[in-house]
C-alpha cells in the first residue's frame, strides 16, 4: 500500500510537470484559483479563448486527448496517465470543462460508430479545440427515463428529417458539432425505436434557446428543431439501435464524473479557522468540531476512494459503477455545508456579491449551485438505483413500460 | 383543549388566502425579484393594509384592529405561502413588536398607527455583520440625540423610515453598554442595497452619520430588550415559514403526481414518496411548534423563551428541507430560473438568516432547556 | 388556542382523579415509574396478577373499556373521555399494556362480527380483565404483507380445520382466546381469500412458542396449528370476507399506537444535566447543546401534534392516518437518543445490568428494545408509504400480486 | 500508486475468510453469547495462534512473523467479519502494542512471545468509569511496585493475565502525574464480570489490591502513550469494523433478494433498495478511510493521529449504520434471537465504545484538523 508512482509513472510525471511549468497560461492562475462552483471571475466569451488557446497549444505538444489513438489527434496514453496529467494540469484543467462532453463522449461515440473518414475529418479539430460539440440527449419528458424521448426522425429519400426538442444541452448556443438521439419507430418498445446522428449546430432548422439557472447562470440550452435535415450518412449505428450507441456515449460521461467532485470541506475549514463566535474562536465550539469530524470523514473518504480507483486504474483495471457515490455523497454535502457556512456567517450570510459576502462568497455560489449537482448526470435517486441494482446486484424496479410500443406507455400531461 | 385555532381564525386564513392568490400570484414575487431597482410591491403592501392586516395586533388606540396574536399568525403563514414581497415582518413583526414591548405613549403614539397605515415602514437593525449582536461587536453609539455608525444587511433597509437600532450608549463589553434607539431615517441615513439570496426581499446595509434618534426603553437594556423582540418575532416568522414549508410540499406532491417517468407518475417511486413523507413530516412537526409557539405569544406565557426557540428551529429545518427536496422531486426543472421551486429555496435561506442563525437559537434553546429541568 | 378542559371535562377529569387518588396501586409507584421500554423490574407473573388485579378493579367501578358500550362492561364513554382518563391515569396504564390488544382490537372486531350471545358471554370477561385475548394476524412469510398469509383453514361440516404457523402474537402463552386470520380459497386473489375466526386459545392443535428477542424478552410467540377445529359459529364476518374484518381491527390498533409514543428524549436531558465531561458541565458543550434542541424540536413537535389530534378528538373529529407520524418519529428518535447517550457514557455505556449501568441502564434497554420499535405495527417503510399515499394522496405502488390467484403469486423461497 | 493491498495480502485475506468461515461460524459466536461462564473461545484463539495471525506484525524476535501492519489489518477485517468471540483485540492490538510502544527490551522479551503464542492474554485499562481517562478521573495508583484501585468495564478484563493499566504516579491534576503500569494479573487483581452489551467479547471491573506492577515507558508519560496506543488500535479496529458492517451488508442484501412481499423480491422497492445502497455508500468510505489509516500505520506516517481518527469515526459510524439497517431489512425476524442481525448490532456498539466513544474521536479529529490547516 503506498501512493509512489511506479518508475514509468514518475517518469511521465516528470516529462508533463516540465512541460506545463514551461507552457501553462500563468496569467490565469488568480482568476483561476478564485473561481467557485458554477461562477468564474471572466466573462464567458474571454474565457472561451483562454480555452481554446490552452487547448491548442496542448494538441500541438501532443497532451490533448490522452485517450484517443493519435490518428484523430489524440495520444494514446494509458488511463493512468491520464490521470497523472490531470493531476499536474491542476486548476489549468477547469480551462478545458467546455471540451469535456465533445472529446469524453462525443469523440469516443464517433470513433465507435462513424466512418474513417468522417472521424478524420472531424475529431482533429475537436482535439485541438478548433470545434466543440455537445451531446443532445434528454428532452423536457424525458430525463431520468432518457429512452422516453420524443424527438422524430423520419426517413425522406438519402435524408432524415427532424422536429423535436432537446434540453439541458451544455454549450449548444456555441457549439459546431453535436451527436443527437431521435425516435425513428414509436410502435415499438421505447429502447427499440431510437436513432443516433451527428449534426452539424449551424444547419438551418436548429435554434437554440439558453436556459436561466437558479444560481443566474445559462450554461444549459433547450434546442429546437423544426424540419432539419440530416443525411443519413451522418446516422451513427444502425437504424433502432440508437440506445446501444447511447449508452456507449454515456459510459463515458460517468467516468470522467467520478473523477474528483468538490465538496466544500476544504473552503469551509479554511472558513471557520477564521471565524470567531463573539470573541471566542469557532473552531473550539463542540458543535463546529463535530460537523468538522463529520463531514471530513466524508470529503477524506471520497477522497481515498477516488485513490482506490486510480490504483486499480493503474493496474489497468476499469472501475465500475461504484464510481457513482462521488457524486451522490459530494452533491447533498456541498448543499450540507454551504447552508452551515451561511448560517455561521449570520446575517451577511444572506449576500451573493463576490466582492461584499463573507468569504469571496463562495457558499452562496455552492448554496444556489448544489441543487442542480443533486440532480444533473443522474438524480440522487438514479445513483441510488445503480449501485443497489449494478453493485450490489438488488432486483430492478418493476416496469410498466417494458415490451410496450413507445406510443402506448402512459406519459401524464 | 382547543390547541388549534378557532372557527373565526380559520375563516381569516380563507381570506387571506383567497385574496393572496389573486394578489400575489408568483408574477408579482418575480417582479421584485428580477428588478433591483425596486425595494418592495408598494401596491400590494397598500392592499394588506386595506385588510387590515397590518394592524391585526395592534390595540386600537394605535390604529389597529387590536385583534390578537393567534390572527397575526394566521395571516404570517398565509405570507410566507405566498412569498408575498413586501416588508410585512421587518415594519410589522419587528419594529412594531418593538415599540409595544419597548416604547412610551408617545413613541407608540407617534409611529404606531404609521406602520399600521404604511405610511411608514420600520425595520430592526441588529448586527453590524461581525456575528452575533453583542456588545463586542457593536460599534454604532447613540449620542446627545445622534445616532452614528454602520448597521449591515438590515431586512427592508432601503425602504424603512423607522429604524429599531441595537446602539452603543456607553463603553466598554458589558451587555449594559447597549440600548435600543429609535431612529427617524428621514435624514442622516444612507442605505447602501446588498445583493442577497432572495431579492424578493431586499436588504441594506444602513450608515447613520448623526440621524437623529431616541433611546426607546431604558438605557442599558437593549440586549434583554431584543430578546424580547426577537422571541416574538421568531413566533410569527416561524409561522411564515410554515407556510412556506408547507406550500413546497404541496408543489412537490403536484408535480410528482404529474410527471411521467418509465411510464409511471414519478409519485409512484418509494424514492419519491418518502422523501415527500419526509417532508410531511417535518412540516407538521413544525406546524405543532409554530401553534404551541402561538399559544405562549397569545397568553404571554412563562414558557415563551422555550416555545418561541422550539418553533424557529422547527420552521426554519422544515422550510429548508421542503423548500431543498422540492426542488430534487422537480429533477432538472427544479434548477431552472423559470419553474418557482427556487423562489421558495432563496426564501427559506434568507428567513433562516435574519433573525439570527439556526446556531444562536438552538443555544438559546438548550438554555431554556437547562432552566426549565432546573427549575423541575 | 389553549390547554383548557371544557367545562365537561374539567368536571370528569376531577372525577377521575379523585378515583385514582382513593384506588390505585401505589405500592407500585417505584417499581412502575423505574420500568424502562420493554423491560420491568418485576417478574412477569407478578406483573400480570397486578395487571388483572387493576383491571378488576377499575371495570368494578366503571372505568374499564371506556370506549365499549355499558352492555359490554365498558362505559360508553367519548374519545376524549377516553384521553383524559389515560392521562390522569398516567403511568398505573402500563398495567394495562396486556389488556390493549384484546380491549382495543379483539373487543371492537367481534363488536362488529360476532352474534350478540357471543359477545354478552365473552366480552365483559375481557373488560373486566379475567380473560386475555390476543390476535393472530402475521405469518412468518406475511409481514408487512399480511394479506399474503398461508395459514389455510378448510370446512369440514360444520367446522373448519385449520393448519399453518402465525408469528408476533403478543401474549399468546398466557392468553384465553384470540381472533385468528386464515386462508379459506387460494386460487382467487390474495385479499379475497381470508376468513377470520374467534377461537378458544386451549383448544387441543394449538401450541404456543416463545420467541427470544434481542432484548431478551419474549414478549411476543410463534403459534402453530395442527389440525385445529373451529365451529363455523366463530366465523367473523363472511367466509371470504376477513381482509375486511381484519382492516377494522387494525383501524384500531394505529389509533392505539398513535397516542403518546415514548422518544427517551425526557431521560437525555435528565442524564446530561447530571454529566461533566473531565470536570466541564456536559450541558455547556457546543454539541451536547445542539443535539438536544435538534432532539427536543421533535419530541415538544411530537408532543404538540398529539395535543392538536386530542384536540380534534374533543371536538368529535376522528384523527387520520396523519397519526403514523408519530411511531415513525418516535423509533428512529429512541434509537439514536440511546446511542448517543451510550457515546456520552463511554466505556461504561457498555454496561446492560440495571444495577450497574449509568442511569439505571435505561438507554440499553432502549438500545435493544428500538429496533423492534421501527419495525412492528407498520415498518417505517409502510409508515411512510401510508402518509404518502393517504395522506398527500401519491399513487400506490406498482404491484404485481393484483388480481393474480393467491396460490401463482411468486413468494420466494 | 497502489493504495490497495497487495497480492499477498489479498491471498491472506482469503485463507483467513476460509479459516474463520470454518472455524467460527455464527455458533461459535453464540456459544460464548450464550454462556456467562465462559470468556472466550479458547479453541478458537488457539487455532488462531497457530495460523501465525497473533503475531503478524510482531517482530521475530519476540516471537512473531514480523509480517507488518497490513497483515494484521486484513486480519482485524475477517475477525471483524467472523464476529471472532476472542481477545484478540485487547490482546495484540492493545496490549501488544502498548509493549512495542513504550516496552523495554526486557518487557518485550517477557511478554510478547507469550501474547504471540496465547499463553498470556493481555489488555488495556484506562478507564475508572467517570469519563475519559484523564488526571482528574484517574484514582487507580502505582507506587512501591504494587496497583491499588478499580478500573471499570475492561474488555476481556477476566481473561486477562497481563494488564496495561493507566496509573497515577503522583498527585495532582496534571497530565504529568499519569504513567503507564504493566500489571501481572497472576495475584492481586480480583475481576468482576459485567454484562455488556456483546456477551460475546466480555468485559469486567478490575479492583488492583498491590498488584506486583511496573513502569511501562516513561513516569508521567501515560496519557501521551495512551494517545499512540490508542492511534494504533484505532486504525486496527477501523478494520473489524469494517469486516461488520461489510458482514451486515451482504446479510441485508441476501435477506433483500430471498424475502418477498406483494409478490415481489423486497429487495426490488426503492425503500430498501435505497437503504440499502446508503449502507453500501458508509461502508465504501469506511474502507476508503480504513485504508488510508493502514497506510499511515504501515509507514509510521505524521498524519497517523488524523488518519487515525478518521478511520475510527468512519468504521464506527458505519457498523452501527449497516448493523442497524440490517436489523430494518430483515422487519419482523431482524429483532428475533434466533437470526444473527443482532450479533452485529451488539458487536457495533462494543466496539464503538471499547476505545473511547465517537465523541472523544471526533473532538481528535477537529484537533488533527486544526493542526493541519495551521501547519499548512
Amino acid at each position: 500500500m503506498n501512493f509512489d508512482d511506479t518508475p514509468e509513472e514518475a517518469k511521465f510525471r516528470a516529462e508533463v510537470r516540465a512541460w506545463i511549468d514551461a507552457n501553462a497560461p500563468k496569467h490565469l492562475d488568480e482568476m483561476l484559483s478564485t473561481s467557485t462552483m458554477g461562477r468564474s471571475n471572466i466573462d464567458p466569451e474571454a474565457f472561451r479563448a483562454e480555452s481554446k488557446a490552452w487547448q491548442k497549444k496542448k494538441q500541438e505538444a501532443g497532451w490533448a486527448c490522452m485517450q484517443w489513438p493519435t490518428e484523430f489527434g489524440g495520444r494514446g496514453a494509458t488511463p493512468i496517465e491520464r490521470v497523472i496529467w490531470s493531476q499536474e494540469e491542476g486548476h489549468y484543467g477547469i480551462l478545458s470543462g467546455i471540451f469535456l462532453i465533445g472529446q469524453g463522449m462525443c469523440g469516443p461515440t464517433m470513433m465507435g460508430f462513424a466512418t474513417k473518414e468522417q472521424n478524420e475529418e472531424l475529431l482533429p479539430r475537436l482535439a485541438s479545440g478548433e470545434d466543440i460539440w455537445c451531446q443532445m440527449f434528454s428532452e423536457p419528458s424525458a430525463g431520468s427515463d432518457l429512452a422516453g424521448l420524443r424527438t422524430r426522425a423520419e426517413k425522406d429519400g438519402d435524408e432524415w428529417v427532424i422536429n423535436g426538442q432537446k434540453i439541458w444541452t451544455s454549450g449548444a448556443h456555441y457549439c459546431d458539432w453535436g451527436i443527437l438521439l431521435t425516435r425513428t419507430d414509436p410502435t415499438v418498445a421505447k429502447h427499440k425505436g431510437l436513432t443516433m446522428f451527428f449534426v452539424d449546430m449551424k444547419s438551418p432548422g436548429i435554434e437554440v434557446r439558453p436556459i436561466k439557472q437558479v444560481n443566474g447562470n445559462s450554461d444549459f440550452n433547450e434546442v429546437f428543431f423544426t424540419d432539419l435535415r440530416v443525411s443519413d450518412a451522418q446516422r451513427l449505428g444502425d437504424v433502432g439501435q440508437g440506445w446501444i450507441v447511447a449508452l456507449t456515449t454515456l459510459m463515458n460521461e460517468r467516468l470522467a464524473i467520478g473523477g474528483g467532485m468538490a465538496t466544500g470541506f476544504p473552503e469551509l475549514l479554511s472558513f471557520v479557522q477564521g471565524l470567531d463566535f463573539d470573541g471566542t474562536p469557532a473552531i473550539k465550539d463542540g458543535a463546529v468540531r463535530e460537523r468538522l469530524a463529520d463531514w471530513h470523514v466524508l470529503s477524506a473518504g471520497l477522497k481515498h476512494t477516488s485513490s482506490r480507483m486510480i490504483s486499480a486504474l493503474s493496474k489497468g483495471e476499469t472501475p465500475g459503477p461504484e464510481a457513482s457515490i462521488g457524486k451522490l455523497v459530494a452533491g447533498s454535502l456541498m448543499q450540507e455545508i454551504s447552508l452551515y457556512a451561511a448560517e455561521l456567517q449570520e446575517q451577511t450570510g444572506a449576500i451573493i456579491d463576490t466582492e461584499t459576502a463573507p468569504f469571496g462568497g463562495r457558499f452562496q455560489a455552492m448554496m444556489l449551485r448544489s441543487p442542480a449537482t443533486r440532480i444533473e448526470g443522474g438524480t440522487d435517486e438514479i445513483l441510488r438505483n445503480i449501485i443497489a441494482e449494478r453493485v450490489l446486484g438488488l432486483p430492478a424496479d418493476v416496469r410498466v413500460d417494458k415490451d410496450v410500443a413507445f406510443k402506448d406507455v402512459p406519459k401524464g400531461a | 383543549m382547543e390547541f388549534d385555532f378557532n372557527e373565526d381564525q380559520k375563516m381569516l386564513r380563507d381570506t387571506a388566502r383567497k385574496f393572496l392568490e389573486a394578489e400575489c400570484a408568483p408574477d408579482k414575487v418575480r417582479a421584485i425579484l428580477d428588478d433591483d431597482s425596486k425595494t418592495y410591491d408598494e401596491g400590494l403592501y397598500a392592499k394588506l393594509v386595506e385588510m387590515g392586516f397590518t394592524g391585526a395586533a395592534i390595540p386600537e388606540e394605535f390604529g389597529g384592529l387590536g385583534l390578537g396574536y393567534l390572527e397575526l399568525c394566521v395571516i404570517a403563514e398565509e405570507l410566507g405561502r405566498a412569498l408575498a414581497p413586501v416588508p410585512f415582518a421587518s415594519s410589522i413583526f419587528l419594529a412594531a413588536e418593538a415599540l409595544l414591548i419597548a416604547g412610551s405613549d408617545a413613541q407608540k403614539a407617534a409611529w404606531l398607527p404609521k406602520l399600521v397605515s404604511g405610511e411608514a415602514i420600520g425595520t430592526l437593525a441588529m448586527s453590524e455583520g461581525n456575528g452575533v449582536p453583542s456588545a463586542r461587536n457593536t460599534d454604532t453609539r447613540l449620542e446627545g440625540g445622534k445616532v452614528n455608525g454602520v448597521k449591515a444587511v438590515v431586512p427592508d433597509g432601503a425602504s424603512a423610515n423607522l429604524i429599531v437600532a441595537l446602539v452603543r450608549t456607553s463603553s466598554g463589553d458589558s451587555a449594559k453598554s447597549l440600548s435600543l434607539a429609535l431612529v427617524d431615517a428621514s435624514s442622516g441615513v444612507t442605505a447602501t442595497s446588498q445583493h442577497t439570496v432572495d431579492p424578493s426581499r431586499k436588504m441594506a446595509d444602513l450608515s447613520f452619520d448623526g440621524a437623529s434618534a431616541e433611546l426607546l426603553g431604558g438605557e442599558g437594556e437593549g440586549l434583554s430588550l431584543l430578546e424580547q423582540i426577537l422571541d416574538r418575532a421568531a413566533v410569527l416568522t416561524a409561522f411564515e415559514q410554515l407556510g412556506g414549508a408547507t406550500r413546497a410540499l404541496e408543489m412537490g406532491v403536484d408535480y410528482a403526481k404529474e410527471r411521467f417517468a418509465f411510464g409511471r407518475q414519478i409519485g409512484s417511486y418509494q424514492a419519491i414518496k418518502h422523501m415527500l413523507a419526509d417532508m410531511y413530516v417535518s412540516q407538521e412537526l413544525a406546524r405543532s411548534n409554530a401553534y404551541y409557539g402561538a399559544w405562549a405569544l397569545s397568553t404571554d406565557a412563562a414558557e415563551l423563551p422555550l416555545a418561541a426557540a422550539t418553533a424557529r428551529v422547527s420552521g426554519t429545518q422544515a422550510f429548508q428541507h421542503c423548500s431543498k427536496n422540492n426542488i430534487q422531486t422537480h429533477g432538472g426543472m427544479g434548477f431552472t430560473w423559470e419553474v418557482d421551486a427556487h423562489l421558495y429555496y432563496r426564501r427559506s435561506n434568507h428567513l433562516a438568516l435574519t433573525l439570527g442563525s439556526l446556531r444562536q437559537w438552538k443555544d438559546k434553546l438548550a438554555t431554556q432547556l437547562e432552566k426549565q429541568n432546573q427549575a423541575a
